[in-house]
């Protein structure tokens, strides 16, 4: 099962990478915001699979958190002042 | 090979792919961006690491609040260039002194600790065994507790200074300035707000309840905290302007203030500083902590905001307009 | 092989092709707005099997809340933040994508 | 090549990265995205340095540092940055390197 669990989040983990080409592209902030939020959702994925991998529930605390805070990022962003339209190439 | 050594493999890759990515980016808020994700991704790092403690801290830092500060500032900065000044010609010296620096220096730095780590990952390991050994006198059942409030507590005593430093050095620079627009806010991110606030509130507690047996406590509580205040402050709270005088200046030093008194009379009682008797132990801890998590939810979100609050209370400007009078 | 794990195994390998579907999304949709769907739904659906799939492994309530709060909180986040970047792409300008 | 070593190598290589970017970088912010790299790349050696006793757990002396470096480095942080607003602010700039001979103008 923990094997099954590791590879999992080892997937997830790639899905992230190959995620960071639409940052990297973007064309406009928005979409480089977005897929940061997504990230945030993979990352509550992963860190549930690392705790039951690791039987240490410290590790849903962790989740816990990404989850309560995985807003706040992109309500800054959405909120922010002096947006420069200089970013969005 | 198994699946974690490849899991951490991969996690390393793509952090160090961020970093060189985020630090070559010609763009500044795909750098930002870049950099929330490596802050994501640190976090699962800890946990590889078997440091659930950082973890919390860092999801709490990496995904709220570091995220909210550097586009604030990127914000205020702006990325357009109005720069007055220009640039002379360099030298034939001066340029090839850039190169060669970046070129010895940092090979060699990387050797050096390369060297130095290696050596020292074939020591013993460290302090595990003694702090296990004393955690039943040190008045916390959790080790890295412990070890900041008891153990080491002096560096942590000095660590609130030099966050009340901080937020010193930031209040004699700037007078904070509004952070969001103040109008327009959609009635579903009140709704959110609504919503996680008071489950911010609660899961805060838990933490630093949790911290005396288990990972959590005053940092990652009060980290956490802050976050909270900053998504009050996103959808338009603001903290009431009879509380902006001397109350807040409090609440941010009474974190620094009861520990230092705690130092002093403990100086009294047994000759050294923040050695405790030990029946007390537990309880000063307690208290400590407790100031502590407010001082550094408070010092955070002050920093973040970045200035202090207007001199003149009459004019309504600065951080808390008084139109805002939601509370 | 206990029939829970046997479930457990099953539904996280469900969970799989969400999250592939969801990054796939993210890089194939042509505009912001199809874009908002992957960010919304596919991943969205795909933690909530993985927190089913753990929920059937967890041997008390407690554990059980605290993944479906997590779940709970996720669903939350993410729709409110689809909703907040929409609005401020439409009043940025953004025109939807047409064929 | 174990998890230890791994680790520590990595925040070697990203306090590295960061040193040569903190050098050769102009613009304020990204000279403080640099250190706050450097800052990790210092926290992961020395976790991983801690984590190198039995299997799993870390040592919780490097934790409870590691733990109010974090906070800290955020502070740190924001005082940058509110510094880097007054340097904008002052001289209409995003970088610090002025001449002294140019600076008349």
């Amino acid at each position: 099962m923990i094997e099954l669990y590791i590879s999992l989040a080892l997937i997830l983990l790639l899905t992230i990478a190959i995620g960071l080409v639409r940052v990297l592209r973007g064309p406009t902030a928005t979409d480089r915001m977005l897929a940061a939020q997504l990230f945030g959702t993979t990352a509550v994925a992963i860190l549930l699979l690392l705790g039951q991998a690791g039987g240490n529930t410290a590790i849903w605390d962790v989740a816990l958190i990404f989850a309560l805070l995985a807003a706040v990022a992109a309500v800054t962003f959405v909120r922010r002042k002096d947006i420069d339209t200089t970013t969005e190439t | 090979m198994e699946p974690a050594l490849i899991f951490d493999l991969v996690l390393l890759l793509i952090l160090i792919g961020l970093a060189w990515l985020l630090l070559a980016s010609t763009d500044l808020f795909r750098a930002v961006v870049l950099f929330i994700a490596f802050g994501l991704l640190l976090a699962l790092a800890w946990v590889r690491l078997g440091a659930p403690d950082v973890a919390l801290a860092e999801a709490a830092i990496g995904a709220g609040i570091t995220g909210a500060l550097l586009l604030v500032g990127l914000g205020r900065l702006g990325s357009t260039e109005r720069c007055r000044f220009s640039r002379a010609p360099l030298t034939f010296l001066q340029r090839l002194s850039a190169p060669v620096l970046v070129g010895v220096m940092i090979p060699s730095i990387s050797l050096i600790l390369l060297l130095e780590v290696h050596q020292l990952a074939g020591t013993t390991p460290g302090r595990q065994g003694l702090i296990n050994a004393f955690l039943d006198v040190s008045g916390s059942g959790h080790g890295v507790t412990a070890v900041l409030l008891n153990f080491r507590a002096w560096d942590t005593l000095l660590e609130k200074g030099v966050l009340l430093l901080a937020l010193i050095t930031i209040w004699s620079l700037d007078q904070a300035r509004p952070l969001f627009h103040q109008e327009d806010i959609s009635p579903q991110l009140m709704g959110l707000a609504r919503l996680l606030l008071p489950l911010v509130i609660v899961v805060a507690g838990f933490v630093l309840w949790q911290g005396d047996q288990a990972p959590g406590g005053a940092f990652q509580s009060g980290a956490l905290l802050s976050a909270g205040i900053l998504l009050a402050i996103l959808v338009g709270y603001s903290l009431p302007q009879r509380w902006q005088g001397l109350s807040l200046r409090l609440l941010l030093a009474i974190g620094f203030g009861v520990f230092l008194l705690i130092a002093a009379a403990t100086l009294l009682y047994s000759g050294y500083p923040l050695q405790y008797p030990e029946h007390l132990a537990g309880s000063l801890i307690l208290l400590i902590e407790l100031v502590a998590t407010a001082s550094i939810a408070a010092l955070l979100a002050a920093a973040v905001v970045g200035g202090h609050p207007p001199d003149d209370l009459s004019t309504p400007a600065a951080k808390a307009p008084s139109t805002s009078g939601r509370r | 092989m206990l029939l829970s794990d046997l479930i457990t195994t099953l539904l996280l390998i469900c969970s799989l092709p969400f999250f592939l579907a969801g990054t796939l999304g993210l890089l194939r949709f042509p505009d912001l707005y199809c874009r908002l769907h992957a960010l919304t739904k596919a991943d969205n659906l795909g933690l909530g099997l993985v927190v089913l799939a753990l929920m059937i492994q967890a041997d008390s309530w407690q554990v059980v809340i605290r993944l479906l709060l997590t779940w709970l909180l996720v669903l939350v986040a993410g729709a409110t933040v689809a909703h907040l970047i929409a609005r401020k792409a439409q009043q940025d300008g953004h025109q939807p994508w047409r064929r | 090549m174990n998890t230890v070593s791994l680790y520590a190598g990595s925040g070697i290589i990203l306090f590295s990265l960061g040193l040569h970017a903190l050098l050769i970088r102009r613009h304020l912010l990204r000279k403080i995205l640099a250190a706050n790299i450097m800052g990790s790349g210092v926290f992961m050696v020395f976790i991983a340095m801690g984590a190198r006793g039995e299997s799993g757990v870390a040592d919780p002396v490097p934790q409870a540092m590691v733990l109010t470096g974090i906070v800290v480095s955020l502070c740190f942080t924001a005082v940058a940055i509110v510094l880097a607003v007054r340097i904008n602010k002052l001289t209409g700039c995003t970088t610090l390197a002025v001449d002294e001979e140019s600076s008349i103008d």
